[in-house]
């Protein structure tokens, strides 16, 4: 398609939570997202979604966490930088927001500050310039207010205006890349859809990248380019947003879009549930890790981990059932 | 399912405020309108979908509905029996007939229990089953009605999933047999796989037990998915009830519009017409008046910043709140 | 906010009341008066004495003495010593209140001064040598009692070493300008550490879990997220909100600093109101024990008071009105 | 430095501790000398309403009488010159010295002497706080004056400018000690009412309190530092020193402070464990001395009414302890000198720095005649003696003796907190009687005032007590605390011959006498031990402590004070 | 339809968990990570050793810890007593002995008492809320602003004596409202727990509601507070000795003991005399603050 702005291959998070348990929480994770793109990752909760961003970001403290494998950010490597370099990138060429905006925000700083703070230390300008540009980022996420904004603090928000306010310090400093970590989950279904509408305003209007972290298989219907599925600290498929919904090939992927109920179609009189439950990160069953939940598995698929399969230029899969349609290995 | 139409559950004028207390001598300042005024009935054997926006007051109703928190005011009868008329000590034996699944898997079972003592504290309370063995075999019954294996008797909450437990606070609530069960947004925690397999758990048991649900949620699809009737709470409010075909198809009120137009839909084939809303839930402790929703409406008109819509019949199956239409009514009746 | 003061002030006069009426009952429940005890000459003529007694109202019913001590109470009045003949409560209590405060304030400062950085600093180095070596201070500082400690320190610093002096708190009475303050200060040194240790070691372990508590909270997340240095991270963001619970401990502490400064004065021979209510006890001055739990008492609700109000200086969250 | 001296020899006290060991330079003039005070003023400085021990302190030295007293107890001229009894006893004139000023530069008069006796009886005087109304009620008027009644007071007359007369109801053998007060300056109190006087800044603060001694009061800090300047106009002489500081320091690091040279003196105090640390630095001398007072255990032999507490016909008797037996065997029981210890060994609670008493005399005194009175020396099997022969016997095997009735007998012993060999004295009582079969219940202490309280108020649970009495120089007279009516007679103790003896002693026909006093005083004392209202147990010592480069000090057996001026540093 | 109730084994438990970590209550969890802290069995051992002493003091003690003997005071070590006689000729290293059974036993009731009464209260106003929260925390407010030792000093006074019984009296009086807050904001939280919520709607009554749900989740706190409590009695016990208001002599504690080395001369020539006392107190209560850690730690189970 177009040129790549992240490319992540190979990581791998694993935390060392004890010295008999380590948690495989990325097990070899690799994707790009283009320029100008918006890509969606998602997976049930404990899949390892956080953890990819989080590693990217460099936001993980080590130890515990074991970072290993590539990120690069517009060609420059990310992983074993210092963190005074990667402070340079961070909220500068890229950015970040939270699934919690009630948390998200520190409380005894004014939104003003909070937001001033980092144009004064990306931007290197003075408190007066950072000021008004704040305003003008206030405006930018919706408020009409908002040279009142700039002096409350947080408390005096609700969730969906914190959100908000955390959309403009991540997008104070026209980052290249937008990584947003299930932004809307603890929100309102009309509030959501109001923060999902700002997000794609300002990809618009700084022509960056989104990485949209969610579970939600409707948000990512409605934001996403590419979707990247991952299950059990792996990316099981990988999909244009619409070959995924119309055409999901890892049985993962089916049993979930097939498990949802959905507010367009008719009424089911009972939804196809994936049985069981996510294994636990620091004790994966060897082969598929899908394979214990899964209605195709055979004996091949619990004696030895499948690749991610390439099926053709936009799609990859991890199952053996698509060995055949495999591009390359 | 529901020709029969015989009335379990009948709130009248339900209304809960919360004082808001304030200064040394805890003088009350205000009320937080929690629940304000709501009717309806839920009959034998359906499920009553309730959605609304995180403070709409859901969880209050279903709160008073079972007696948990007392009503400000109104009536609840719950199989003939007005809750208002009977003494405390029959509320309890009354309890046995109706049940909750709260929200929060985590927090709504006992730590310090084992699975086993969860199950069995109904059976115990309610002495309906007096001999240890018995009890230990219901409970065992019970494990295996949600889809437990029985090693889960002596185990402890923190050992099970989400959606586990979710499993546990079902097979608690079904242990005295109730008639009537109400789900405290029983899925909204949980992930779009384990969510389906306990939604159906609830309808399969819906079907073997004959039992009725008043299920609240904020999630439309889940709604949509499980309910006959829907009802659709703001702030404090019903502004719309429907049964569920007919208010997907054909939502009337502004807010229940909108609500269903906001829910992402995953058929990327469709692109929807959105209704978007602005602002923000006005605080229950200040409502708007007039409609509590005209701040946010887009048909917003002067009568709906004074008088407050009531609900109203809008054809079979539907009644909304919302002055668009009683101005349609009245225009249609008096034609 | 001002409204929110007021109130509470006026929020005390109950508690003021009703914890006047339960020492003044306590204290004179006590068998013994200002006038019996050891150190009485046997030649004074027991008329003079109850005479004395009957000038002082001690012959009346409690509650009557009560009321007189409460009706000038209220003026201001606390009345004249039983023991000290012919001096003021208010008086006796003036220079040795002053003593206290200082000695409370230098040691609370002492406190802040060591445990806020070393606490950041186990914080920032979790399980490092130096990391333990706090914690080990902190466990002993925490298990020593304080007057032992205060021996020791004696000990050690003056008899052993000659620093620091082990008696009172001045060496000269005409010390004027630096001279003063500093003699002050070096007087201090050793009651004011003692006095100290125990909070030093309960701030320095809150400050290193609240720190490290915070480390992983959402909004220094956010605040790293953002490519604010570490220092920005740590000093602005980090230590703005774990010294939030301090600064409430800090008005709470008030009253336990001067709990402990009864013995510390003790060992020290620091001329404060803890020994002069250790003594007043045992003498059975009663106007001075009212007093004194009057003081003490009132200093101790605006300390808490004072915690709120910094609480709600520190933590924007806190609104009072 | 050494013991000067040894109590065994000390007689009535040796004078001069510091001048027999030969300092090494020659003396210096000015200085500062740092004496030890473990307790803080209470900061009245004005000798007829201080309460405090620790204002005498500074007191004495600041202040003066018409009379005082030497080493053998007798009056010596101080303020005044001279003085005279009348023919029947009942008058006392003294002739002042002329040559004596206030602080202030302004004369001392004959006025200064009435004012301040006058200041005594006045009606005012007891609310204000004061309590030494026994210095003036021996004198003539003074009920009419003091109750207002009259406006003169007839008691005591100014004759010339320096020469006043004290006319008593009675002729008094205690005349010379009753108007051995401190004089307080007309000038400065004329015009301050008797009720303020307490609350001036003449009775309080450095500076405006004015006295005629050889030091005046400079500068304090309270409860820290009182400093003393020398009274260059002394008409004794100008002091050596410049100036005197007294520490007010813990009791616990004073030996310490004396050590590395930040006090230079702490006089009587000294604690007896400490005495042989001390004995043992290079440069400090150290003496001591008994006490005027003593330690005793009472026995409540009488219980008694509280409101009729000088009326014996209304008491009730402890049958406990009405057997004089059963005291005596508890007196051989006791291991008294096991208390007091040996100074060679260093053993016991006193490490040997003190005596045992017998009778209430003390050791200074000279109504104290040991060699006349027999006593009870410790003897476990004399007392068991006695107890068998007056009945008390085990009769039911439990290891403690019943009394001959064959009662259970337990002995309620109480204590007070504050004295801490006293305290530790307790548990050694009850260790040594139960030696010898007596069961003693031993009373959780109580604080003082409570323990004195219940123990004036004849609480029926006491039987036996631990108290002190610290007596004044002036008079060995002990009817205040023995005679029957006495309220402080806190055993309840009423035995005629006693109370004869008593007011034999100080009958004015013969008690001018002394060696007539003598005698009844060793008659009296003699029955009293055999009777034994109350077991008197020791004198401790009082020890003093001082670096050898200071000379002059004259230690007598009830004051350091008196001649601060010839204090002197030596190279 | 009805066959199609299919209990499809549509839930797999706890996938493969090693056996060890099976169906352990959270107590035992709490037990199991309390063990697994190295200072906390340090604790433990130290509380376990010095128990043993307490018990067997009359094995171990050499002499009658009471006896005085004036012959010999303010001994050093020697064969016959091993670490020297205090100011009363008493035997050190029996008085050390029994006074680890008097002192841990001070410290035990006292702080049994306290948990009782302020834990009572705390639960009662925590549970009720309301006015009778209104009323309890009042009265912990008036107990709170007077300075401790001063309120000790004071109640001592009225009741004139000061023994063991009345000591821990007194610290229950003086000390209940740091429980009672502690207990009356954690049984505030349990309150609106779901769990609560979920009781009360199977109808469990009142009663079964405090015992069966608050009272096993107050445990934790319960257990953590009374161990700093207990600590905290020891180091208190030893204050009020020193200014003579503590247990009178001839009872061997150890704040007696380490009272006697208020003199200089005691500190400087007889360390034996205080060490052992001063190290019993700093290593009890080392030992119990590392327990009581511990136990947070353990209870307080975020993982
Ligand atoms: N600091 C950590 N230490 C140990 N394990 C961790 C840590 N952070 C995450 N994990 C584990 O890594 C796994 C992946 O977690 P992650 O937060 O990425 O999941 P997720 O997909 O974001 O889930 P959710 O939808 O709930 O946010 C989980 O099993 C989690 O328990
Ligand atoms: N005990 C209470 N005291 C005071 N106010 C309360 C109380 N319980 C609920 N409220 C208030 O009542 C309103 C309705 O709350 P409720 O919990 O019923 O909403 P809800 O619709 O269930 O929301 P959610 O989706 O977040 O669960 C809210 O504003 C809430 O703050
Ligand atoms: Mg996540
Ligand atoms: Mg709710």
């Amino acid at each position: 398609m177009s040129e790549p702005l992240l490319e992540v291959s190979h990581l791998k998070t694993y935390f060392e939570v004890n010295k008999t348990r380590t948690v495989k929480a990325v097990d070899d994770v690799s994707f790009q997202v283009n320029k100008g793109e918006t890509l969606a990752v998602v997976g049930e909760s404990g899949s390892g979604k956080s953890v990819t961003s989080l590693s990217i970001m460099g936001l993980l403290f080590s130890p515990p966490a074991n970072i290993q494998g590539s990120v690069k950010l517009s060609g420059k490597e990310l992983i074993g930088l210092s963190d005074k370099k990667l402070d340079q990138i961070r909220g500068n060429e890229m950015s970040m927001i939270f699934q919690e905006p009630m948390t998200s925000l520190n409380p005894v700083f004014t939104i003003g500050n909070q937001i001033a703070e980092t144009l004064i230390k990306h931007k290197k300008i003075s408190k007066k310039e950072a000021k008004n540009e704040t305003v003008r980022l206030l405006k930018l996420v919706g408020f009409g207010r908002a040279e009142e904004m700039v002096k409350e603090f947080p408390h005096q928000l609700s969730g969906g205006m914190r959100q908000r306010v955390m959309i403009a310090i991540a997008m104070a400093c026209n980052p290249k890349l937008l990584i947003a970590d299930e932004p809307t989950t603890a929100l309102d279904v009309t509030i959501q859809q109001q923060i999902l509408d700002l997000m794609l305003k300002v990809k618009k209007e700084f022509q960056s990248s989104i990485l949209l972290i969610t579970h939600d298989l409707g948000v990512v219907a409605e934001m996403a380019d590419r979707v990247l599925v991952m299950y059990a600290g792996q990316v099981v498929e990988q999909a244009t947003a619409y070959e995924l919904f119309t055409n999901p090939k890892h049985p993962y992927t089916v049993g979930l879009l097939n498990s949802m109920p959905k507010i367009d179609d008719e009424q089911k009189e009972r939804l196809d549930a994936i049985p069981g439950v996510v294994p636990a990160a620091h004790r994966f069953p060897v082969g598929c890790r899908f394979a214990p939940r899964c209605p195709h598995a055979t004996d091949e698929c619990t004696a030895e981990m499948p690749n991610l399969l390439q099926v053709d230029d936009t799609r990859a899969v991890r199952c053996v059932l698509y060995k055949e349609e495999a591009v390359s290995v | 399912m529901t020709d029969k139409k015989v009335p379990l559950v009948e709130v009248k004028g339900l209304k809960k405020y919360f004082p808001i207390n304030k200064g040394v001598l805890q003088r009350k300042v205000g009320d937080v309108k929690a629940v304000d005024d709501v009717s309806f009935t839920i009959y034998k054997g359906e499920t009553l979908g309730i959605v609304g926006e995180s403070g709409s007051g859901k969880s209050t109703l279903g709160r008073m509905v079972l007696k948990l928190i007392d009503a400000t005011e109104g009536e609840i009868i719950f199989n003939e029996q007005n809750f208002a008329k009977i003494k405390n000590s029959e509320v309890r034996k009354l309890r046995r007939d109706m049940q909750m699944v709260f929200q929060d898997p985590y927090a709504s079972l006992n730590p310090r229990m084992s699975i086993g003592e969860l199950l069995e504290e109904p059976l115990l309370v309610h002495k309906t089953i007096s001999s240890k063995e018995g009890r230990k075999e219901k409970a065992f019954e019970l494990l295996e009605k949600v889809g437990l294996p029985r090693e889960a008797y002596s185990k402890y909450p923190h050992e099970f999933s989400g959606g586990q437990r979710q499993r546990i606070g079902i097979a608690r609530a079904l242990s005295t047999n109730p008639e009537f069960i109400i789900g405290d947004e029983p899925v909204s925690a949980l992930d779009v796989s384990v969510q389906s397999q306990v939604l159906n758990l609830m309808q399969d048991l819906q079907k073997e037990f004959d039992l009725t649900y008043m299920f609240i949620a904020h999630d439309l699809s889940v709604v949509k998915h499980i309910s006959d009737r829907v009802a659709v709470m703001y702030l404090g409010r019903i502004v719309e009830i429907a049964d569920k075909d007919i208010l997907y198809k054909k939502p009337l009120h502004p807010y229940t519009q909108a609500l269903i137009s906001a829910v992402p839909s995953t058929d990327v084939t469709i692109k929807r017409e959105k209704v978007a809303l602005t602002g923000e839930l006005p605080s229950p402790a200040n409502p708007p008046k007039g409609c509590a929703f005209h701040t946010r409406c887009p048909h917003v008109h002067d009568r709906c910043k004074v008088e407050r819509p009531i609900l109203t019949q809008q054809g079979e199956g539907q009644m909304t709140a919302c002055h668009l239409y009683t101005t349609e009514a009245a225009a249609a009746k008096a034609e | 906010m001002t409204k929110y003061i007021i109130r509470r002030l006026l929020q005390f006069i109950p508690m003021v009341i009703l914890a006047s009426i339960v020492v003044f009952f306590m204290a004179y429940l006590a068998p013994g008066d200002a006038l019996s005890g050891e150190n009485l000459d046997p030649n004074i003529p027991r008329e003079v004495l109850e005479e004395r007694r009957e000038a002082l109202g001690l012959n009346d019913p409690i509650h009557i003495q009560y009321y007189n001590w409460a009706k000038r109470a209220v003026t201001g009045d606390l009345g004249m010593s039983m023991h000290h003949t012919g001096r003021s409560v208010s008086d006796l209590i003036g220079g040795r209140l002053e003593n206290t405060l200082n000695l409370s304030i230098f040691s609370l400062i002492i406190t802040l001064v060591i445990s806020i950085p070393i606490g950041i600093y186990s914080s920032r180095k979790p399980y490092s040598i130096a990391d333990y070596s706090a914690t080990t201070f902190a466990f002993i500082g925490l298990a020593i009692p304080n007057f032992f400690a205060a021996l020791l320190g004696i000990y050690i610093f003056s008899f052993g070493l000659g620093w620091l002096p082990s008696q009172g708190s001045i060496s000269a009475p005409n010390l004027t300008g630096l001279d003063y303050i500093g003699s002050k200060l070096k007087h201090m040194i050793l009651p004011g550490f003692t006095l100290g240790l125990a909070s030093t070691a309960i701030y320095m372990r809150y400050m290193r879990t609240e720190m490290l508590e915070l480390r992983g909270s959402d909004f220094i997340r956010t605040a790293r997220a953002k490519g604010l240095g570490n220092r920005s991270v740590l000093y602005k963001h980090t230590l703005r909100n774990a010294l939030i619970p301090i600064i409430t401990l800090l008005g709470l502490e008030f009253g336990t600093l001067l709990s402990g400064a009864v013995l510390v004065e003790t060992v020290f021979n620091y001329p404060g109101l803890g020994t002069l209510f250790v003594g007043s006890i045992s003498n059975r001055d009663y106007p001075v024990i009212m007093g004194i739990n009057l003081i003490l008492a009132m200093t101790t609700l605006l300390g808490n008071l004072l915690a709120d109000i910094l609480y709600a200086v520190a933590d924007p969250r806190i609104r009072y009105d | 430095g050494d013991t000067v001296d040894s109590p065994s020899d000390s007689g009535g006290g040796t004078s001069d501790g510091g001048d027999t060991e030969e300092p090494s330079g020659g003396p210096v003039e000015g200085g500062n000398v740092n004496l030890a005070m473990f307790s803080p003023p209470e900061n009245l400085f004005n000798p007829i309403f201080y309460t405090a021990l620790y204002d005498a302190h500074i007191l004495d030295i600041t202040h003066e009488g018409l009379v005082s007293q030497d080493e053998e107890f007798t009056f010596i001229p101080q303020l005044a010159e001279d003085w005279d009894f009348n023919d029947d006893n009942t008058e006392l004139t003294y002739k002042l010295r002329q040559d004596v000023k206030w602080h202030d530069g302004e004369d001392f008069t004959a006025d200064d002497v009435v004012f301040t006796f006058t200041s005594l009886a006045d009606p005012d005087y007891v609310t204000a706080g004061g309590v030494r109304v026994d210095y003036v009620n021996s004198l003539v008027g003074y009920e009419e004056y003091s109750s207002g009644d009259s406006d003169e007071f007839e008691g005591i007359e100014k004759v010339d400018d320096y020469t006043v007369t004290f006319k008593f109801k009675e002729a008094s053998v205690k005349a010379l000690s009753d108007t051995a007060l401190a004089i307080i300056p007309e000038h400065v109190f004329a015009d301050i009412p008797v009720a303020e006087i307490p609350e001036v800044a003449e009775s309080r603060d450095a500076g405006s309190v004015i006295g005629t001694g050889a030091f005046k009061l400079k500068e304090y800090m309270e409860g820290e530092q009182y400093i003393l300047e020398a009274n260059e106009d002394y008409y004794g002489g100008a002091p050596h020193l410049d100036t005197i500081t007294w520490k007010i320091v813990g009791q616990s690091v004073a030996a310490g402070m004396l050590e590395n040279g930040e006090l230079d003196y702490i006089p009587r105090d000294v604690a007896p464990q400490d005495a042989a640390t001390i004995d043992e630095l290079e440069g400090i001398e150290l003496f001591e001395q008994p006490q005027l007072g003593y330690q005793y255990m009472g026995f409540k032999l009488h219980h008694g009414p509280d409101e009729s507490l000088s009326d014996p016909s209304t008491w009730e008797v402890n049958e406990k302890l009405d057997n004089k037996e059963l005291r005596q065997a508890i007196a051989y029981a006791f291991n008294r000198s096991g208390i007091v210890g040996d100074p060679e060994a260093g053993n016991g609670l006193l490490g040997g720095r003190g005596i045992v008493l017998d009778a209430p005399f003390p050791e200074a005194s000279w109504a104290y005649n040991p060699d006349v009175i027999e006593g009870y020396e410790y003897s476990p099997e004399k007392a068991e003696e006695v107890l068998e022969a007056a009945g008390y016997v085990d009769a039911n095997d439990d290891g403690f003796r019943e009394d001959p009735d064959g009662n259970e007998l337990v002995l309620n012993l109480d204590y007070p907190v504050g004295n801490e060999t006293r305290e530790k004295m307790a548990p050694i009582i009850q260790q040594d009687l139960e030696a010898v079969g007596l069961k003693v219940e031993l009373k959780t202490p109580r604080e003082a005032p409570a323990h004195f309280e219940l123990v004036e108020k004849n609480n029926t649970d006491v039987d036996l007590y631990l108290a002190g009495w610290s007596l004044d120089s002036g008079d060995p007279d002990p009817s205040s605390l023995y005679k029957s009516t006495a309220p402080y007679n806190y055993p309840r103790w009423v035995n005629e011959a006693s109370d004869q003896l008593l007011d034999d002693a100080v009958n004015p026909e013969f008690a001018f006498e002394q060696e007539y006093r003598q005698e009844k005083y060793v008659e009296w004392a003699q029955n009293f031990v055999d009777e034994l209202p109350v077991l008197p147990v020791y004198s401790e010592n009082e020890i003093h402590a001082w670096n050898s480069k200071l000379t002059g000090v004259t230690i007598k057996p009830f004051t350091f004070k008196n001649d601060t001026h010839l204090w002197q540093w030596t190279e | 339809m009805e066959p199609e109730l299919s209990r499809q084994p549509d839930v797999i438990v706890g996938n493969k968990v090693p056996d060890e970590e099976k169906s352990l209550s959270p107590l035992q969890l709490a037990v199991r990570r309390f063990f697994k802290n190295k200072l906390a069995i340090v604790g433990v051992i130290i509380m376990i050793l010095m128990v043993i002493v307490a018990i067997f003091a009359d094995v171990i003690a050499t002499h009658d810890p009471t006896r005085a003997d004036l012959l010999n005071i303010e001994q050093r070590s020697s064969a016959e007593h091993i670490l020297g006689t205090d100011g009363s000729g008493r035997d050190n290293f029996s008085r050390l002995v029994y006074g680890a059974r008097i002192s841990l036993m001070i410290g035990f009731f006292s702080m049994l008492s306290t948990v009782i009464v302020g834990g009572t209260l705390g639960a009662i106003a925590g549970y009720y809320g309301k006015w009778v929260d209104g009323l309890i925390m009042r009265l912990t407010d008036l107990i709170l602003i007077f300075p401790f030792l001063l309120m000790v000093l004071t109640v001592v006074s009225i009741l004139e004596r000061m023994n063991i019984t009345i000591f821990i009296l007194v610290m229950a009086l003086t000390n209940w409202p740091n429980i009672a807050r502690v207990l009356r904001g954690t049984f505030l939280s349990i309150r609106e727990k779901d769990f609560i919520m979920s009781a009360r709607s199977i109808g469990c009554s009142d009663f079964r509601i405090i015992r069966k749900h608050f009272i096993p989740n107050a445990v934790g706190p319960i257990i953590v507070n009374a161990t700093i409590m207990m600590a905290i009695m020891i180091i208190i016990e030893s204050g009020l000795s020193f200014i003579g208001a503590g247990i009178p002599q001839p009872t061997p504690t150890w704040g007696n003991m380490l009272s006697e080395a208020q003199s200089i001369r005691v500190l400087r020539n007889n360390p034996e005399t205080w060490l052992p006392p001063g190290l019993s107190i700093l290593l009890v209560v080392l030992a119990i603050n590392f327990i009581g850690d511990g136990l947070r730690d353990a209870f307080d189970s975020k993982s």
